[in-house]
């Protein structure tokens, strides 16, 4: 995406006015504790700082970590164990009292409460003694392994070495929550809002957010966020066709709106292809995203590697980017790591099927595997998903049909599906899966899906292959020890093509997202972190 | 009957009192509308209790520990068996629960419908938030439609057997043979988008602003009145075409009135009884019907949320608004009856 | 100058010519009665008379002239001005004729707006005033109440007072009284003579009861198929008819005080006995007593006849005896055996199924009774037919190719077949012509005498159950006021109830009938 | 109402039993109304297409399901490529977008499905609507009160909802088209069951039934020979409406994603997923949308015809009324 870099530049952007923000899901759970977010989020980083957070900053600059409260990315011991951050001077929240670290790792005990869940993993497994501690509801004793000792010093400890411990340290749950205002499960309806906006209204679980300027906030120790508006009206429960089409009619209130859930479809696309100016208000951005297709070798014929290879030949790429609509919303995968340098992107294709699937490769392949007159398996499916729905699934029903594999197609309900693919007894063998990072680095993007240690039993597993290999394993723990992140990323791609090589999956494609805004908004800036337009930069004067 | 002399007499109507009885009619029907609404109610959660959906595993978030998931299916009582649950849920209608937001708790008082798995919200103040939206759009589109459907009607009988009428019947056919997310989306590219008519439509509250509220739902009421009219045409035509054919239509023809005010006056309010009747209908089953304009508009109404909750296996919020729903489903079935008996008081209520 | 010349009046629906070149004419304040047979074209007449066939299909042709308005020729707006200002119309049936949504004293003074230029109030004064003059008491009240809220008398009342409200040169009243029971008809042909009495009006009374006609008239025409048969003074055709047609027409009318055969006494033994049979209907303070306490006996080969007004239960009690209905209270008692029962219903078309031709239906008895053999069913039904008088060949027929007669024959081919001891006929004539009644009744006596079965026969002509019956029970309000031989209560009848049934029975004699009139104001009170 | 819920109680008044003329009048009847032969045969036209589906696009030498990835722009969207949305003469309505999918295939295969299901849906609520109402109308007082409040209770439930609920629990393996219309008959007979109820409780009065009884038969007997061809009439004319109603109800369920499955295609399916491509694809949505109307349109007037033609007082009703120009006929 950094070729439309400059196109909201157009003219200098202003404070004041109302930012509205048109979505089609709602900004449920607004409380710090229970986001589930990659960089603190769009709306919520708004109102919630953390001690580091993503850079502002279009493309791939957009993927580094910078401090937030904190004054820098934290100090690791050495073997990367202990993190130790100072948080900076005079930092408020929105009724004037002072930030402490104490808040700060309050805000993180409650993420833990049962009442609050809802957040990413990884406190509970990368904290001492955060496996089974139950929050400070029930044991109000707190965590050992976060240490305050004093109001602007923090330091946690941890089980085993996490380079990236900044990255995760931009997560919601590192909002300071003050203890005295905490309210449990009503917090989400006036969280104390430590950035530059704060919440005047939230009806109905976020369905309408308005948000208004936080007098307390100040910019000189805020370097990322702009905060220009000095409102935001955060409208949802739209239709996505509704949303885009009040954006590029773009009237009224619509003029000084954007929208941070929804991208533009291909019959829209289709459509602003043909208008210069509608296309000049498209944001595209890439976001660290890979659809493919999971295999469970623990199901036959998929046990037989030959069988996945076939499949990895026979896949016809661009019928399926077609489904879901055209090179311009994705762009062909044939890695498992996302196509962007802050993963350690390393390109490779160990079972080339070229733009449209090489049938004949195919055959030969099935037939080693003792499939001469083919074979038919069964693909699950979700049945109404834009990623793993029946689009995505009939396309490559089509594609493999040329290859002599007859596809029988199995849609699930979402939360069927969901149930089904995520627990190891009942995981189906071929199955349309996709994986987002939670943040720009290769370490939350393959050791959940490849991680022999992190296949769930009796929980929600992610390591679709169920692999368990020694060698995969002792790597990823000897990267996470590095603190160098540039290196790190070197390391996950060289990763990523050696585990490619046992076609565990087939990569389909990555998401390119497009996105309208209305024609008064300004400053576009769309990082290769979240993929879409950062409202804390945008301006609609 | 060219052969005979039929001596009918007034068997059927000397059995009808009038309206004398209607106090031991409500009564008779309030108690067979609350074992209609529990029935809905064991039904609906036996139905969505079979429902495949991992409630803690969605509500915790997909990469919770399977000890998280656990403490959180504790927190909301998912372990506890069907009955049991069941059995709170009645008693919470009856005389409230209490709930933990971990620091303090919370009463929720009677009726209480117990609280969302997804977003601790109270499952009443849920309703209650959401009813004026879909009372709105249900009022809104019903008085429109009425309107349409009833003219619309009114003129098809008029104009019987001509080109216009057939003109007419398919003009408003035309409505109920297009989907509703198809006319809504028209009307809305070429009415807000690019006529510029109307805001795009956005739920205002009319305590706020009744101008706004009016303007806004204006196009949503006009979709579901254009699929709606062509039944109530077709029913107008069809009573006032009945009452035409009735003896006292004629006496009054006999008497030198002219057509139009036989139409107007007496075919007319000959019609309105079964008219009345279905629009009561319609108007209770809208509250639990109309998902899909809802959807299309984004008006936060209890259709819309209805559906994300079956989404995320949301229970509580399930079964409440189903029972809210079939609620006003009842009560609109009970109006029809009563209305129909006032429209005609030959009717007696049994 | 006449106020009525109608002239080579012809009128043809689709497929049949309803009237066929008719001439009459009606001097101003004459009264003239229309009688003839169902389906005779007598409503078609008074129709044509308002020009109510216009736009309709209906072709008319002929000359009309009404209170001096040519019909034919008449604009629309003429026509209206014609329709119930100079000429008004009382409808057969009283029940359907007033809108029910709205208020009686309304639908008269919307009436009387649309001809007058009267105001609101002018309006419903006026509607007071004739509801007044046509005998409702306590009118202000009255006249906000809807139809429904009347009797039947009360609602004909009504539509009379809607007819005068403009003062009418002409009234005309198709079948006023048909749907009204004996003692109520009375009253309803004493308003319209006192009526006439006093504003001097035409009437053109429109009905197939001759009776009804030589009470009210000066005049009679009678119709046949759409063409007249006899025209004159009510007692010279009454009394000396000059056509044939006219004479079978007035011998076909039972009389109340025609001689009847004598009828062999009751042999047989008790069939059924009821005790203290009670029926009610609904719950609560809604509840009706159809039946109350009635007991009686039935000897075998004997007719009980049971008259009474509408609503006074008879239909209840037959049911009850066939068993059709269970009875809330008493017992009903049979014989060493249990007598096979059937019934003969009230209307025929409701009492054949459309779906099945009548052979089947009338084997389906046969049917239930365990006979399945196909030639064995068509033999015995054909006897049947024959025996009610009907062609074996018609088996395959369906009910609407029947006339009302037929069809009434085949009810009781159906009843016969299962070979009863009992057969209750509930109302088999009333909706019957009185030719085609003599003949039913006719052969009812006739199959008795060659069954030996036993009878009960309802009807609300007390002139028809003395033909018919052994015994006669008259019933009011769900109970049996009077009970004996037919010579006890026609002769001498205790009960006043029975007195006012009898003296309310119009008679073919317009003197006698005038005698009765005054005789009736002594009996009845003023409605 | 192609919302939700489909009509209940009044529809009633509209209907009336079979008259007792027989089957020569109504054709009769029947045949003098030309709307009605012309929406007939627009009916006959649609099944036939239906069935012939495999048929007409061997015709055209395409199926339904293959993908034609060079005759969309891929760049575009997918927007299919060339005038019309790619018509031609091998693709005689044009592709679909994305896919390349050929629409005329696809059209005659979702004809198969949306008419099949709806056919199929109105099939089970007649006949659940049939029973209960026959039961409720012919039961004893208690009988009467539990299949009535049953009926309420069928009613009170949102179709949409219980649908969802339902489609959910079944397993994947059921054939989605036959679970899409068996789940729309058993959520929405109540209205079917209340008009036969009401039609039973009419009919058992009928003398011509009391005499059923006389002569000794049974509740079955009589409800199978005296009421069952009485219902006929009314029964399938209220079908006739509801089978439209129940396309539209499928339609509706597709756009919730709960309708038949990929790559089965249905009408209410390629609305669904047209909608938003009504101006970069226009005949996309054309077609299906255009098919839907005018299965519904000549279904409604078809339905309506066939009632006219039962009702023995529509041919006098032309005869009432005293409008000038217009002379009945027949
Ligand atoms: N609207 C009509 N359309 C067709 N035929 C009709 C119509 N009205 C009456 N007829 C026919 O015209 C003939 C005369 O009917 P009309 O009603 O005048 O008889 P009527 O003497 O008044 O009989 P009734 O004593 O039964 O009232 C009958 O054969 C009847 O079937
Ligand atoms: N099924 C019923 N439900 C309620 N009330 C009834 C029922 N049948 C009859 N009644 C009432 O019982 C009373 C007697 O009715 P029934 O039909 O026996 O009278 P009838 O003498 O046969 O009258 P008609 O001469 O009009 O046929 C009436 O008041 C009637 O309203
Ligand atoms: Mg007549
Ligand atoms: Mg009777």
């Amino acid at each position: 995406g950094p070729k439309d870099k400059d196109e909201g530049a157009k003219g200098t952007p202003h404070k004041g006015g109302t930012l509205t923000i048109l979505n089609t899901e709602a900004q449920t759970d607004f409380d710090p504790a229970r986001l589930y977010t990659s960089g603190g989020g769009n709306v919520p980083s708004l109102v919630f700082r953390t001690l580091t957070t993503r850079n502002r900053a279009n493309g791939a600059a957009g993927s580094k970590v910078v401090p937030d409260l904190a004054t820098d990315l934290g100090t690791p011991s050495k073997n990367a164990t202990v993190w130790t951050y100072t948080l900076k001077k005079g930092i408020k929240y929105e009724d004037g009292s002072p930030i402490t670290s104490a808040d700060i790792k309050y805000g993180i005990e409650r993420s833990f409460a049962a009442e609050l869940s809802g957040g990413a993993p990884y406190l509970r497994d990368w904290l001492v003694g955060g496996a089974g501690y139950p929050g400070p509801y029930k044991d109000k004793k707190g965590l050992d392994s976060i240490e305050t000792p004093d109001a602007r010093t923090i330091v946690f400890h941890l089980n085993k070495p996490e380079g990236e411990f900044p990255f995760l340290a931009t997560q919601t749950q590192f909002t300071p929550v003050p203890r005295s205002k905490d309210d449990g499960t009503k917090y989400e309806n006036h969280p104390l809002s430590s950035g530059p906006y704060r919440v005047i209204s939230n009806e109905n679980d976020g369905e309408h957010l308005v948000l208004e300027r936080n007098r307390y906030w100040s910019a000189a120790n805020d370097t990322q966020r702009k905060s220009y508006p000095d409102r935001i009206d955060v409208r949802s429960g739209l239709d996505s066709a509704v949303i885009n089409q009040r954006l590029s009619a773009s009237q009224g209130t619509d003029a000084a709106a954007v929208t941070t859930d929804t991208n533009l479809g291909p019959a829209e696309l289709a459509k602003i292809s043909g208008d210069k100016s509608l296309a000049a208000r498209v944001g595209t951005g890439h976001f660290g995203y890979t659809n493919y297709l999971a295999f469970n070798p623990k199901v036959k014929p998929f046990d037989n590697p030959k069988v996945r290879e076939a499949i990895a030949y026979a896949i016809d790429r661009s019928s399926v980017i077609n489904a879901v609509g055209g090179t311009s919303l994705a762009e062909p995968a044939t890695t498992f790591l996302p196509n962007q340098e802050a993963f350690g992107y390393t390109p490779y294709d160990p079972f080339p099927a070229g733009k449209s699937g090489n049938p004949k490769k195919a055959r030969e392949v099935l037939a080693e595997a003792g499939y001469k007159h083919g074979i038919t398996l069964t693909l699950t499916h979700a049945n109404q998903d834009p990623e793993a729905g029946p689009e995505i699934a009939t396309a490559v029903q089509d594609a493999l049909k040329k290859a002599g594999i007859t596809v029988k197609l199995r849609g699930l309900e979402i939360n069927q599906y969901r149930d089904a693919y995520k627990d190891v007894k009942a995981e189906p063998g071929f199955f349309l899966a996709r994986w987002g990072a939670d943040w720009p680095s290769g370490g939350p993007f393959l050791a959940p899906i490849f991680d022999g240690r992190q296949v769930v039993k009796d929980g929600a597993n992610f390591n679709h292959a169920q692999l368990d290999d020694p060698a995969v394993n002792k790597e990823i723990d000897a990267i996470n020890k590095l603190t160098d992140l540039n290196a790190a990323a070197k390391r996950w791609g060289a990763l990523d093509k050696r585990i490619s090589a046992q076609a565990l999956d087939v990569p389909l494609f990555h998401p390119v997202y497009k996105r309208l805004y209305g024609k008064d908004v300004k400053n576009i800036v769309i990082s290769n972190w979240t993929g879409v337009l950062d409202v804390s930069q945008v301006a609609v004067k | 009957m060219s052969t005979l002399t039929l001596r009918r007499r007034p068997l059927v109507l000397r059995r009808l009192p009038g309206l004398q009885g209607l106090g031991g009619f409500l009564l008779r029907r309030m108690v067979s509308a609350v074992a209609t609404l529990l029935a809905i109610t064991v039904i609906v959660y036996a139905v969505f209790y079979i429902v495949p959906g991992n409630v803690a595993q969605i509500t915790c978030g997909e990469r919770c520990s399977p000890a998280q998931v656990h403490q959180v299916a504790a927190q909301l009582h998912l372990d506890d068996p069907v009955y049991q649950r069941y059995w709170d849920f009645l008693r919470g209608i009856v005389a409230g629960r209490s709930f933990s937001t971990g620091t303090s708790i919370e009463h929720c008082a009677a009726p209480c419908l117990g609280l969302s798995y997804r977003s601790d919200q109270q499952v009443t103040e849920l309703i209650t938030a959401k009813l004026p939206v879909t009372g709105s759009l249900a009022l809104g589109s019903l008085v429109i439609y009425l309107l349409l459907g009833v003219g619309t009607g009114l003129l098809a009988a008029w104009r019987r057997g001509r080109v216009s009428e057939r003109l007419l019947t398919g003009l408003t056919l035309a409505g109920t043979a297009t989907p509703v997310f198809v006319i809504g989306l028209l009307l809305m590219i070429v009415v807000c988008g690019q006529l510029q008519w109307l805001p795009f439509p956005q739920y205002v509250p009319l305590t706020e602003d009744p101008e706004q509220w009016a303007w806004n739902l204006l196009l949503p009421w006009t979709s579901l009145a254009l699929i709606e009219a062509a039944k109530y045409a077709r029913v107008t035509r069809a009573a006032i075409l009945e009452t035409l054919a009735e003896d006292h239509v004629r006496t009054f023809r006999a008497y030198g009135l002219s057509e139009r005010s036989v139409l107007g006056r007496h075919a007319l309010r000959g019609a309105l009884a079964p008219v009345i009747a279905l629009a009561a209908n319609d108007f209770g089953s809208m509250f639990g019907g109309a998902v899909l304009t809802e959807t299309l508009f984004g008006l936060p109404g209890i259709g819309q949320a209805l559906v994300s909750a079956v989404n995320v296996a949301d229970l509580p919020v399930v079964v409440g608004m189903v029972l809210v729903t079939g609620f006003f489903v009842v009560l609109a079935n009970l109006v029809a009856d009563v209305l129909y008996a006032v429209a005609d008081r030959r009717v007696v209520l049994v | 100058m006449s106020l009525v010349e109608v002239h080579g009046l012809t009128v043809e629906y689709d497929t049949t010519r309803a009237v066929d070149d008719l001439s009459f004419s009606l001097n101003k304040g004459a009264a003239l009665g229309l009688v003839g047979e169902s389906g005779s074209g007598k409503s078609t007449v008074a129709a044509a008379l308002l020009g109510l066939h216009r736009g309709t299909g209906a072709r008319v042709t002929g000359s009309l002239l009404v209170a001096g308005t040519d019909v034919q020729r008449a604009t629309d707006e003429e026509l209206r001005g014609l329709r119930g200002a100079r000429a008004a119309m009382v409808f057969q049936d009283p029940l359907s004729s007033l809108d029910p949504y709205y208020a009686v004293g309304n639908q008269i003074a919307e009436v009387y707006r649309r001809h007058t230029r009267a105001g609101r109030r002018a309006a419903r004064e006026r509607a007071l005033q004739v509801l007044d003059q046509v005998g409702i008491p306590d009118a202000a009240r009255r006249a906000r109440m809807r139809p429904h809220e009347f009797s039947g008398g009360m609602r004909q009342r009504a539509l009379i007072a809607m007819a005068m409200a403009c003062e009418p040169e002409l009234l005309i009243a198709d079948e006023p009284t048909t749907a009204l029971d004996v003692t109520v008809q009375a009253q309803i042909l004493d308003l319209l003579h006192s009526l006439r009495e006093d504003t001097g009006m035409g009437l053109l009374l429109v009905t197939h009861d001759v009776g009804v006609a030589a009470e009210s008239v000066d005049d009679v025409l009678v119709m046949r198929s759409g063409r007249a048969v006899e025209r004159g003074p009510i007692n010279t055709v009454l009394r000396t008819p000059a056509e044939s047609y006219t004479r079978e027409l007035l011998g076909a009318v039972p009389r109340v005080d025609a001689p009847t055969a004598p009828r062999a006494a009751i042999t047989g033994d008790a069939l059924l006995t009821a005790t203290g049979l009670r029926r009610d209907f609904g719950r609560g303070r809604r509840s009706v007593t159809a039946v109350d306490g009635v007991s009686l006996t039935l000897h075998r080969g004997e007719t009980l006849g049971i008259v009474g007004e509408s609503g006074s239960g008879k239909t209840t009690l037959g049911r009850m005896l066939v068993g059709l209905l269970g009875p809330t209270a008493g017992t009903l008692a049979h014989g060493a055996e249990r007598p096979r029962v059937q019934m003969v219903f009230q209307d025929p078309v409701a009492s054949l199924n459309p779906r099945r031709s009548i052979g089947e239906s009338i084997a389906d008895p046969l049917r239930a009774q365990g006979e399945r053999e196909g030639a064995r069913l068509r033999a015995r039904v054909g006897d049947l037919l024959q025996r009610v008088g009907l062609d074996p060949a018609h088996y395959d027929r369906y009910p609407h190719e029947f006339s009302g007669g037929q069809r009434q024959r085949v009810g009781i081919a159906r009843a016969l077949a299962p070979s009863p001891d009992l057969i209750v006929c509930d109302e088999p004539v009333s909706s019957l012509d009185v030719t085609t009644q003599a003949q039913v009744i006719a052969l009812l006596a006739e199959i008795q005498q060659d069954l030996g079965l036993a009878l009960v026969f309802i009807a609300h002509d007390l002139a028809v159950v003395r033909q018919v019956s052994d015994r006669v029970a008259v019933m009011k309000e769900g109970s049996v006021v009077e009970y004996g031989t037919v010579e006890e209560v026609y002769g001498a009848p205790r009960d006043p109830y029975t007195q006012r049934l009898l003296a309310a029975v119009p008679t073919l004699d317009p003197v006698v009938a005038t005698e009765r009139r005054t005789a009736r104001r002594a009996l009845t009170p003023t409605w | 109402m192609s919302e939700a819920l489909l009509p209940t109680g009044p529809v009633a008044d509209e209907l009336q039993p079979l008259p007792a003329s027989g089957g020569r009048q109504f054709l009769r009847r029947l045949r003098s109304q030309p709307a009605t032969l012309v929406a007939a045969g627009i009916v006959v036209l649609l099944i036939v297409v239906a069935l012939a589906a495999p048929l007409l696009t061997a015709l055209e030498g395409q199926d339904p399901t293959t993908y034609h990835p060079h005759l969309v722009d891929s760049a575009r969207g997918g927007v299919p490529v060339g005038p019309l949305g790619g018509i031609s003469a091998e693709h005689w309505l044009g592709v679909e977008p994305q896919t390349g999918r050929d629409l005329f295939a696809r059209l005659v295969y979702g004809a198969r499905v949306s008419l099949g299901v709806a056919f199929a849906a109105t099939f089970v609520q007649l006949v659940i609507g049939l029973a209960v109402g026959l039961g409720a109308g012919l039961g004893s007082g208690w009988l009467d009160q539990i299949l009535s409040r049953i009926t309420d209770i069928i009613i009170a439930l949102p179709l949409m909802i219980m649908a969802l609920a339902v489609l959910a629990i079944v397993p994947p393996s059921f054939p989605r088209p036959v679970l899409v219309a068996v789940i729309i008959g058993l959520i929405a007979w109540g209205s079917t069951a209340k008009i036969v109820r009401a039609h039973t409780i009419t009919l058992k009065q009928l003398d011509h039934v009391a005499a059923a009884r006389l002569s000794g038969w049974n509740t079955w007997h009589i409800a199978r020979r005296e009421l069952l061809p009485a219902l006929a009439a009314p029964v399938i004319t209220y079908g006739a409406l509801l089978i439209p109603l129940n396309i539209t109800v499928e339609a509706a369920l597709s756009f919730l994603g709960v309708g038949v499955k990929p790559p089965t295609p249905s009408w209410g399916q390629m609305i669904t997923s047209a909608n938003v491509w009504y101006q970069a694809a226009p005949q996309y949505l054309l077609f299906p949308a255009g098919a839907l109307f005018v299965t519904v349109l000549s279904m409604t007037v078809f339905g309506d015809g066939i009632r006219t033609a039962l009702d023995p007082r529509a041919a006098s009703r032309l005869r009432i009324g005293t409008g000038r120009r217009r002379e009945a006929k027949a």
